[in-house]
């Protein structure tokens, strides 16, 4: 399938992972009391122009999404044209950019397969149902002074609104986006609209990407004044790496994750993350996530 | 960052015109299942549907609603990945996790019932024991009627569906309908060589309807892995590619029994609606078109309202069963 | 009005570019059944080619051909319409019109075996006995191999396909291999509850290899009308839509059997091929594919050599049924 | 079903017909000497654009099929993109205009479905598959020297390429396009185009197109000098009236038929005419047809 997430062998990050409204005792707080309810627009496209390599950049007309959008949540996009054939299920895909005055959302997508060379089909003026806001986005601790935000392709895209969410507070991002070549690193543009103190641009073409130079690069950069929360997407490797700095840091780290989904909603049971052992269904990506706390379970914390 | 307060009529979602619009024709939707009466024909797929979509559509004006098919016993379900695609279909393996029947009355049937509508109780088991067991436990539950998916594989007969045998059939559901004063809605498996052999083995066992027909088994590759998409291997695919064969199943099954017929397969406009009737449906459930949209089933019946007008259809149910073969 | 001669390259038909074009990786695509030995895997699907196509597509490239099921009898087929489309998909009640078995010999099989590749004869009969005549009839015609379509429904018993009973079936083909001496293929018929009960029967009978599957059953409505689109009320269903369905069969079958088994339904893409052959497909026939495309058999041999390049396959047959799931 | 064909109680014109091709002792010759070998063109669209009420119109540059293509013949278009889901048949169009030297053939499409809707949404620049030239057209006997066409909505496409082959030479033509309203009267641009000696537009808002008011109409215009074939397609109760005129003025009626197709070549079988009596299949549309010799079977002619 495609993913953008890179896999290694090892235990899968999905299986290391504990939603962020667990409990302690165990009961998940799904649905938590602070998340916007979901609505949907038949929303006008009012940007669709492709973007780097392979990537297409959209601009939607939403307005009760963009007002309410949490950093890290998500959107379902029906590539299907209303009265026209096309995938039954719809994308997910995360809020890349929001404007709440303007009412409008944007998407960067990756076009890998026909739902997403759909999606990128739209033009201008056309109508593209949009449903959300969905999931449990990022979750930025009131103590939080510095944020670590490490996204690799176009995984970088659940990260931005973070940058977004803090832009005019006195919370600090330095932020990593990691990709196969320059034309494949996402984010840049958001990032620094957002005024991010530190951006870096790591490519595998130069080799900074690799991730003993990138943990050499951050300890350097870090270390000194280490950041409270670690936040990443779109790569298994990158997301080792993040919960060793966490641990290094005694930072929290948060990971977004994916997964087929269908309703986005919790009701279809579609995105479980794995099997736990015993008959309690693992956590749902789609409403107990997409970010979830990262934790090996082997680890003592 | 600022809220932007705007309740000028343009800020209005899509959502929230939908809510506010309704059917304008006064077509005569009601159908009745037995003794259960239906404001009209539509309601959810089991499994398709969840509380959660209290916020996206009027659930209020639906038919009915059916919950997601429920074993007496905690289960987790299938391994990842759950979900895929196919040309105008899906496939699943969720593989009915299931928060057992005390979790169920306690903290999901009271949402279910707080839409105002009939609510139907999905059941399954995996042992024709379970079916029995999972129906008393629901004896004192308050809900309109249980749909009975037979489509769960036979642990005990080497996984074969229970539903493709119709002398178990035949037990299955009588022993739910002596154990319950609920409707029972039989819901069957396409994957047999004669569905109406299986319709009337329910209708003889005292059935109040039949459902027709869960998914269709499917597998999906993963050529770069080398492996099968989805984790169970199979599973089910629904979607408009299975809806000429639900057709026809609906129309095979409405000939075969005098019981009412839930037709259930690529319903996903009011055209789909009342062809399904036509061909011999009483009421029709739609599950995979609620992901594509998640208004569509009340699309679908203010859409039905007016295609009805539009072709001199004052009661729906006179013209139920009139196609011309 | 004036002819335009003009020989620029430009003017050079698509279609002429495409018979220049040619696979360019060097793939062993060859496969076997039996002793039948294919340059490749891909043929047509019974009644969706037909000597008309010669001047459309490469046939000397494909791997075999193969006829319309031929009765003995001249027969004229159902009444219109006898198609009609759906999502990703299509519907046929043609019925089987076939010109008998000795204008067949006389007129058509001549155009067949002008391709140079081997000719598959589809064999049809409306009761058990029909099957074994036909055999009869062709035992001095020159042909590669037979396809025993066991989908026809058998008049001596309601109606229901031969296909659907797995005694039938082992006597059907057992009397056809008792009086050929060709490579007797059975296609079976999808609409039955254990795919791999049939697939073995047709083995045990002596079958050389099994074709997964036929149409499934399908109908359409003319809202407006009130009636069915076919003339025949029901049909077969085609096309992608199936594909999950049939690749799950094609998976089973291979399983239940050691025969080869030749894949068949909605097969449009490279990509299709070669999940059928992970399955466990040995072959694979394309029938709709070629209505939307009529060069779509040869495209797909072109894509078939670069995909198994690009996957680091260098024989075809090495990955057969090499899915894990 | 959508067929532009009207309907009208008796038996349907379809059991009536002959085909061209069919000699006296009833052997067909299917794929006459005359005819062209079909081929097919990935086909770049030069003109996409509405035209009337409900139809559309596309110039497609297919040069072999325009080079070859005959009267009254047919292509298969196919409306699923490249790489796109899509209709998995293609539709036939009667080829509405041609022309050889810039190697363009014309479509006119009604859009009723969604075939047609798909088709158009082609914009100029994009490649549509075409097949063609297919059938059997109308045949012009070398002493005819007055035809009749009489057309019906979309049906009148399978005429107008009929005045385009007798343009410049003796052949006189007389052409009635028939429609509902104004802007459902399609071909008289190109009848003009190719010089017809009288053409009559009339729609049934002004009655004019109503069966009785043509007979009087065509007989006052045409017993004098009557012509030697009338050609017609669209319109059942058109062509009763053709095979009426054809009897009265001792004229060849051929008329132009439509089936859903799937290979428009003869090998499907999915385009009979009806079921004949006895084990015989009726013609195929596509291949036998789609014009047909007029005759009632219980006329004596
Ligand atoms: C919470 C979340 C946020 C995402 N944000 C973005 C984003 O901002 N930009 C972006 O380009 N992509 C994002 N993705 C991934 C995106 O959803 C998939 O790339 C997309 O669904 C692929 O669709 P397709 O039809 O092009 O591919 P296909 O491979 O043809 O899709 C086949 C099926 O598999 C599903 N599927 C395939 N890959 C994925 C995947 N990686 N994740 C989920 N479902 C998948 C599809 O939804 C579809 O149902 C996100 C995924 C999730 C779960
Ligand atoms: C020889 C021939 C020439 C034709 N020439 C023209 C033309 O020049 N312009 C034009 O607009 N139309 C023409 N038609 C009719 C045209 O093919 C149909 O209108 C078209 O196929 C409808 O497709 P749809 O998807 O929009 O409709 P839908 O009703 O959605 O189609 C569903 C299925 O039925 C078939 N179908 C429906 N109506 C017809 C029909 N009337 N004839 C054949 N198949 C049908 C479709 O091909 C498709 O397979 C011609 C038909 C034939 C046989
Ligand atoms: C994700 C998913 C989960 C399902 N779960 C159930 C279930 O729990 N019980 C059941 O009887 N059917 C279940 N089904 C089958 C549907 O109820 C329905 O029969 C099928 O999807 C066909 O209808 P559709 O084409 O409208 O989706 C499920 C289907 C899907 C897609
Ligand atoms: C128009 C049409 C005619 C067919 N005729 C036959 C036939 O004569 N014999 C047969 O065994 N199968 C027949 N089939 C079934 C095909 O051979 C094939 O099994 C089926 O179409 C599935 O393959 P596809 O999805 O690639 O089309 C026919 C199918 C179509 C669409
Ligand atoms: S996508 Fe439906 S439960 Fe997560
Ligand atoms: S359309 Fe295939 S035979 Fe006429």
């Amino acid at each position: 399938m495609n993913t953008p997430l890179d896999t290694e062998a090892g235990i899968p990050v999905r299986d290391s992972v504990t939603p962020l409204g667990e409990t302690a005792d165990g009961a998940g707080t799904r649905a938590g009391a602070g998340l916007p309810a979901p609505t949907w627009h038949r929303a006008r496209v009012l940007v669709s122009t492709p973007y780097g390599r392979g990537y297409h950049f959209l601009r939607l007309e939403a307005p009760s999404i963009a007002r309410t959008c949490q950093a890290g949540q998500f959107v379902m996009l029906t590539a299907a044209r209303d009265g026209d054939d096309g995938p039954v299920l719809p994308r997910p895909m995360a809020v890349y950019g929001r404007d709440p005055r303007a009412g409008t959302i944007d998407i960067l997508l990756g076009v890998v397969g026909d739902g997403t060379r759909r999606l990128a089909s739209f033009r201008p003026g056309e109508r593209m149902l949009v449903v959300g806001p969905l999931g449990q986005g990022f979750r930025l601790a009131p103590r939080t002074r510095r944020v670590l935000l490490l996204g690799r392709g176009i995984g970088t895209c659940s990260l931005t609104t973070v940058a977004q969410e803090c832009a005019g507070t006195d919370v600090e991002i330095v932020a990593v986006a990691s990709g196969r070549s320059a034309d494949r690193v996402v984010g840049a543009d958001v990032y620094r609209a957002a005024g991010v103190t530190r951006l870096h641009e790591v490519t595998d073409d130069t080799g900074a990407s690799d991730v003993t130079r990138l943990r050499d690069m951050l300890t350097a950069d870090l270390d000194q004044a280490p950041p409270q929360q670690i936040m990443t997407c779109g790569s298994e490797r990158l997301a080792r790496l993040c919960e060793e700095l966490g641990r290094r840091w005694a930072a929290d780290v948060q990971v977004s994750l994916e997964a087929h989904m269908a309703c986005g909603l919790g009701y279809c049971h579609g995105c479980a993350t794995g099997t736990r052992s015993g008959p309690e269904e693992s956590p749902l990506i789609c409403a107990d996530g997409p970010v979830f706390r990262l934790s090996r379970p082997d680890a003592d914390r | 960052m600022t809220e932007v307060q705007d309740h000028s009529p343009a800020a209005l979602d899509d959502r929230d015109r939908h809510f506010a619009d309704h059917a304008a024709y006064g077509t005569d939707l009601g159908v009745s299942l037995g003794a259960l009466r239906l404001a009209n024909p539509v309601m959810p797929a089991s499994g398709c549907f969840g509380p959660e979509l209290a916020g996206l559509l009027p659930v209020h004006e639906l038919g009915a609603v059916v919950t997601k098919t429920l074993f007496s016993q905690r289960r987790s379900g299938n391994p990842s990945h759950r979900l895929t695609e196919s040309a105008q279909g899906m496939l699943n393996s969720v593989g009915i996790p299931s928060p057992g029947s005390a979790e169920f009355i306690r903290t999901v049937l009271p949402r279910y019932r707080s839409f105002g509508v009939p609510v139907v109780v999905s059941v399954g088991g995996l042992a024709e024991e379970e079916y029995l067991r999972i129906t008393e436990e629901l004896a004192d539950v308050r809900c309109e009627a249980l749909e009975v998916n037979v489509s769960c594989p036979n642990l005990e007969h080497g996984g074969l569906a229970i539903g493709t045998d119709a002398a178990t059939v035949e037990r299955v559901v009588s022993g739910v309908v002596a154990r319950t004063s609920l409707p029972v809605i039989v819901k069957l498996t396409p994957n047999v060589t004669s569905i109406g052999d299986i319709a009337r083995a329910a209708e003889q066992a005292g059935a109040t309807a039949v459902t027709v027909a869960n998914t269709f088994p499917g597998m999906a590759i993963d050529l770069e892995g080398r492996s099968a998409v989805l984790g169970n291997g199979v599973g089910g695919l629904s979607g408009p590619a299975v809806r000429p064969m639900v057709l026809r199943l609906v129309w095979q099954a409405a000939a075969a029994v005098r019981i009412p017929v839930v037709g259930c397969g690529g319903v996903s406009t009011a055209r789909d609606v009342l062809e399904f009737v036509l061909a011999g449906a009483t009421a029709v459930q739609m599950g995979t078109a609620t992901f594509t949209r998640p208004y569509a089933m009340t699309q679908v019946l203010r859409d039905l309202d007016a295609l009805c007008h539009e072709l001199g259809i004052a009661r729906l149910a006179d013209v139920r069963g009139t196609v011309r073969t």
